[in-house]
């Protein structure tokens, strides 16, 4: 796309934002309900997919199109006029549409697809208690009987599961073959007989992680995704081929409104007049962090380019979730200790925010929930020396 | 040369870690922090450890209240003793015996009443004025203006307050609970195991028998008030630290990935060597301060500044580590890590940032040749 | 949009690491480093990749020169390319042409002779005065004062110095090596791979035809001068901090303790990872800082100030963790590392210490809304 | 000891540090040659004897004898007036001395304690080229030859070995036991035929460090030092016996010259008339250090005091070698940043200085000298992790 036209679309983008965020979004979900928040989420995405920007990285056949650079585009513009993100949506338009495109049916994809974009929501169901990081040691299994399999088990950190409809799961297929091997992956339908779902309450005091018992659910043989035992490589592959554009994303938003609300906060007047900005050591922890983010948002444009060119390295998404987490967890550290007894005030944040959202003290226990899931930081560095150096793996241990 | 009370000190400990595990162990479950009850506190005559023996306390120093600090501190425990216990007969003990003074004292000791001071717990307490309030003269009395956010345990209790008189003398002012002008809120924060409150003082009046004075110096005393506060919060600290170290051994002992206990693998290992390694100089940096606090040390203010930023620091470096090692479960609500972290980051911005107390260390360098600290 | 060189780049790349390849290997085992020989990077072409095929240059911008610095960088390379081809061509080429500046610049281009220019490479010129000297009238003509130190490659060379005239704009002054007044001094440093001169300036008297001045703005050439150097360095510490981070990673896989490879130790490869990921964010950073400055952006300075300052410090931490992860071989000279870890050091102090790019980044956040750097 | 008489020996040892310290050695001892250093060391070495001062951890049998709390008090003295360090005396005067106390023969005592006294000088030959932190898979060997043991091998970063007249020697006496056992401890004269040193140039461009090659060394079975094959055990327990009050020299050390240098560096006015110590982040910078120096020498001497009285937990000595060389490598890198392109001027450091010489950068690369040998920080956490918080040990490596 040649570069006026680029530059046209964002001002469309622009544009559109300017008319249709909601100035005061932040200050009305503060505090909302669990209804209220789901429904201010379902209303903003199908704000955004009126205007085609709810699914703009699926094939135009599906109801998106968009090439990457104006995904970029509209991701940069979003997050500098402080969108609301799309969180209840978050693994129904990334995980499952991109499971669905790589590996699903036709069918499956007309189920689906069309539903998402008029309000299905889908939930992860991978992790179990007993698996940690070690997701592939996971021991729900789904035994095949006839046309369906029959799944019991139970998992573990399922985001937004109490108001799924859908639910991507893996199962074990064959407790006999080697951990990675004898997984399966399949569509379940929350609403089946024997889910139970039980939201757990969380550091920051939320409860949108969930516990899913599952007693001898009944899946049908249809809704497998690709062949049976090969669901952690389908797994894998759909995991990763996501990461790029939500993590370019997220690092625009933390250096559009992240980094602005600091500077801002940093620039208030206190009651002695003075301003934490007026403090060198403040100053020198904006600017480090500022150029750490800036190197970021490169990153992550880098590994979207290249992994649309084909060139990606095999770590790239490995080394952006490491480096984002523990930077978003710095400068939430940085936030709440500059701000001080204040940013303690801070009981609630807003429904609807990204992982930044002025509220440090929260923001700061928030950032542990990238830190910890989908490989913790201590496994991103174990496969960014394994896999992106060709450092030698640890022995095997004699048993 | 001191005496040595260590085991004096190790038998205090050990009762305090059987019984505010056992009040700990019945509060779990409960969706907010209980506080444990004070009748037991005082009973244990844990608030009167500075107290003399004359108005019904132990005759102790700031030490013994150090060991109660760090136990509380492990086990989270959700009390009035920094506001009570630290700072109320902490600044009791500061002034000159006067019937009110000594009445209130022995009552506060015998757990009858509990009592609050309102001084400043910010940054500005720090080397600045620790001061929120002062006493004007208007018509023929005096008058009593200011404003303290976030002080410990302020509602529902005895109200002292920091103040400088119309001399700009430090002094302390006992104020009644119904006196017009006085408005005391909570402020609520996210540690929901602390109580802190906004004291307001609108043209109170204010009685000459309520105004108390300090024994010795009164900027050496109030100073000396608001380093209590500080070095209180690094015990605190300490002791949170020291339980996620404990823990996070244990937890890792126990939970097994890829095959084997996920403590075998150096990156838990060598993170929980830093985490002890930084446990162990907080502690070496809080005994000496709080050594420098109960001998009276004419450079205590050093040796707290140093213990406070330290240990404080560390203290969230420490338990966030500690989340991050425990993993998922580390991060639900039932694991009780969060409380953990929600105090460590209250107790680093409490009595001062770091970077506050650092300041007030950086203030001595311009000034001559530096004391070598030998003791 | 850019026209994509990336083709280009990486065959100027290959060709660079083979030539300074081997031109390294025959040094080795010399007592001293050896300047490599100055006729071969200007038959390469590398000295005049900036300069206009008029003049026999290849036309082309810093960022075909960043590609030549950052291998200088992995290889330690000692060479007068960042006083003469960055800052020397770097200073012509912004100048006005002129016969004096046109022979110079056709000059050096062909490896005739080199040239240096004095400029503030300290923490000065950052956002700072660039210009340590001044032009002042004095009789009928004018005069020459000022002192800079450190400068690259300033000795046995023709001298420029950038100067503020009567009227305080900057010009370049083109010194005569035998002009009464000017004294130039070595200064030793302890990178012995890098030559760094003091050049004083002690009433000379100049003439009108030896003041060049800038074809655009003064102050933003001048500034963008001093950013050329600032931008140089962190090239030369990506290039060092990658060499290190594939010397360690090949060191560590064929070291064994334990009956192991150590870089099969989580500790180890921790570490490597950890490097790498300042590796790659360095190299972002300065990626984008190269395209800036090669299209003279407007806010060229802001991704300057964030590359230097963001590289050099990770370039210290990588050389200084490969140094620790070599064990006691990488304590010995021979082993070379040491090399990298002194060339690491000076980088991060010339032209701008880390602190002090931050400072001119901040400098920014008083003043309204931050441009989202987009692009 | 009294409070009362433990000042009394304080105002003695100030008294003798006034009157015996050369004020101007610092700038005499920059670029001296080998020779002029070395007999710089001895003199000094000579005038501490005469005061009761060089080996005041000796037995007083042997001419030391004095208490633990005057000997830190002496230590504070000496660091507080910046005297010479004991460099070449180092090995002799510590490992050699409380390795023949400890398991030495009287004989052996006799022979070398009061030699030492008179200058006899020490080598450790422990570290071998393949070792490395593994200390124990060292692979020099003595070979039993009727009264006497033959020896064969390389030992490496024997750090003065040049100088030296006596080395302490660890080699393998008996091949085929596991690595720990079977190494035997043998005092060997560097004069004997077979031993050749050769010295290797370090980062820091300066020469202590040496290889020694063995080629048939024979040494007479009576320099045996305790049962032969223990010899890993007696190197073991005299290793860390001595620890302490090294350590807590250098801490002292640390917190006096070095840090009031620090300072002193940061309030000299620059030519603008500004001066480091203006900068609120150097200020910070300084105010951490000082902080964690304080807490240093406190983990120092409450090392010192725990191990005299028997109580000394398993892996402080570990803590505080950790501790001490990260806290020296963070002071010197921010000594180096701070003072700038002026500290690269600095190309030779004062001979007889400590580990901190107000030469930035070249005391920066020193700092490596710490992380690094006996035992790197690597390995002194899994040390601290396995020993001190009993910690699940490495599984067995499958073979």
């Amino acid at each position: 796309m040649a570069t006026s036209d680029l530059e046209e679309f964002r001002a469309e983008a622009r544009r559109w934002c300017q008319a249709h965020i909601p100035a005061d979004w932040r200050q009305t979900q503060v505090g909302v309900s669990d209804e209220e928040d789901v429904s201010f989420q379902k209303a903003w995405f199908q704000e955004l997919r009126k205007a085609g920007y709810a699914v703009p990285h699926w094939p135009r056949e599906w109801g998106g199109g968009m090439s990457v650079a104006e995904q970029i585009v509209l991701y940069q513009e979003l997050a500098a006029h402080d969108a609301p993100r799309l969180v209840l949506a978050f693994v129904s338009i990334h995980h499952a549409a991109s499971t669905l495109l790589a590996a699903g049916t036709e069918e499956q994809r007309r189920r689906h697809l069309p539903a998402i974009l008029d309000g299905e929501i889908w939930v992860q169901g991978f992790s179990e208690p007993e698996a940690g990081s070690d997701l592939a040691s996971l021991r729900t299994t789904a035994r095949r009987e006839g046309d369906a399999f029959v799944v019991n088990g139970q998992k573990l950190w399922a985001s937004g599961a109490a108001h799924a409809d859908w639910c991507l799961l893996l199962a074990r297929t064959d407790v006999t073959a080697p951990k990675r091997k004898g997984i399966s992956y399949l569509l379940m339908d929350m609403r089946s007989p024997g889910v139970d779902v039980r939201p757990i309450r969380n550091a920051s005091g939320e409860w949108h992680f969930c516990e899913i018992f599952l007693n001898d659910v009944v899946i049908p043989a249809s809704q497998l995704v690709g062949p049976e035992n090969e669901g952690w490589r389908v797994a894998q592959e759909t995991l990763s081929a996501e990461r790029g554009m939500t993590m370019l994303e997220l690092s625009e938003r933390l250096g559009n409104a992240g980094f602005r609300w600091l500077v801002e906060e940093c620039s208030r007047a206190r009651p002695d007049g003075l301003r934490l900005l007026d403090d060198a050591l403040v100053q020198d922890g904006l600017a480090a962090l500022e150029t750490e983010i800036a190197g970021l948002r490169l990153l992550c444009r880098g590994l979207v380019e290249r992994h649309e060119a084909g060139t990606a390295g095999p770590v790239e998404a490995s080394v952006v979730k490491l480096f984002y987490s523990e930077l978003l967890q710095r400068m939430m550290d940085f936030g709440t200790e500059v701000v001080g007894l204040a940013a303690q005030t801070s009981l609630h944040k807003p429904g609807s925010s990204g992982w930044e959202s002025g509220a440090w003290a929260l923001d700061f226990i928030g950032s542990w929930e990238w830190t910890i899931p989908g490989g913790a930081s201590e496994i991103q560095r174990t496969i960014i020396a394994e896999r992106g150096l060709g450092m030698p793996r640890e022995p095997e241990v004699a048993r | 040369m001191r005496v040595d009370l260590t085991e004096f000190h190790d038998e205090l400990r050990s009762v305090a870690r059987g019984l505010l595990g056992d009040a700990r162990a019945r509060a779990d479950g409960a969706e907010l922090p209980t506080p444990i009850d004070w009748a037991l506190l005082a009973e244990s005559g844990w608030v009167g450890l500075e107290v003399p023996e004359s108005l019904g306390g132990s005759g102790g120093s700031f030490a013994e209240q150090a060991v109660i600090l760090h136990e509380l501190g492990r086990t989270v425990t959700m009390s009035s003793y920094l506001g009570s216990a630290v700072l109320g007969v902490g600044a009791l003990a500061l002034l000159e015996p006067s019937p009110g003074r000594d009445e209130l004292l022995r009552r506060v000791t015998a757990g009858d009443l509990r009592v609050a001071v309102a001084v400043e717990t910010g940054d500005d307490g720090v080397g600045g004025d620790p001061a929120p309030f002062r006493l004007d003269r208007a018509g023929g009395g005096l008058r009593l203006d200011g404003r303290a956010a976030f002080v410990p345990d302020a509602t529902g209790v005895e109200l002292l307050v920091l103040a400088r008189d119309p001399e700009s003398a430090f002094v302390v002012v006992h104020v009644a609970l119904d006196a017009s002008g006085l408005h005391i809120a909570e402020q609520p924060v996210l540690d929901a195991t602390r109580s802190l409150g906004e004291v307001l003082a609108d043209g109170i009046e204010v009685s000459d028998s309520s105004i108390w004075r300090f024994r010795s110096d009164p900027g050496t005393s109030a100073q000396r008030l608001v380093d209590r506060g500080a070095l209180a919060i690094a015990c605190d600290s300490l002791g949170l630290a020291e339980a996620m170290v404990e823990a996070t051994v244990s937890y890792t002992a126990e939970r097994r990935q890829f095959e084997r206990p996920i403590g075998s693998f150096q990156a838990v290992k060598h993170a929980c060597a830093d985490m002890l390694v930084k446990v162990l100089v907080s502690r070496e940096l809080i005994d000496a301060a709080v050594q420098a606090v109960a001998g009276g040390d004419a450079d205590a203010s050093t040796a707290v500044s140093m213990a406070k930023s330290y240990a404080c620091d560390a203290a969230v470096d420490v338990v966030g580590k500690a989340l991050q090692l425990h993993g998922g479960i580390g991060y639900t609500w039932e694991s009780g890590i969060h409380a953990y972290l929600k105090r460590a980051m209250l107790n680093r911005s409490l009595f001062g940032a770091p970077a506050a107390h650092r300041r007030r260390l950086a203030g001595r360098y311009g000034a001559g040749p530096l004391a070598s600290s030998q003791a």
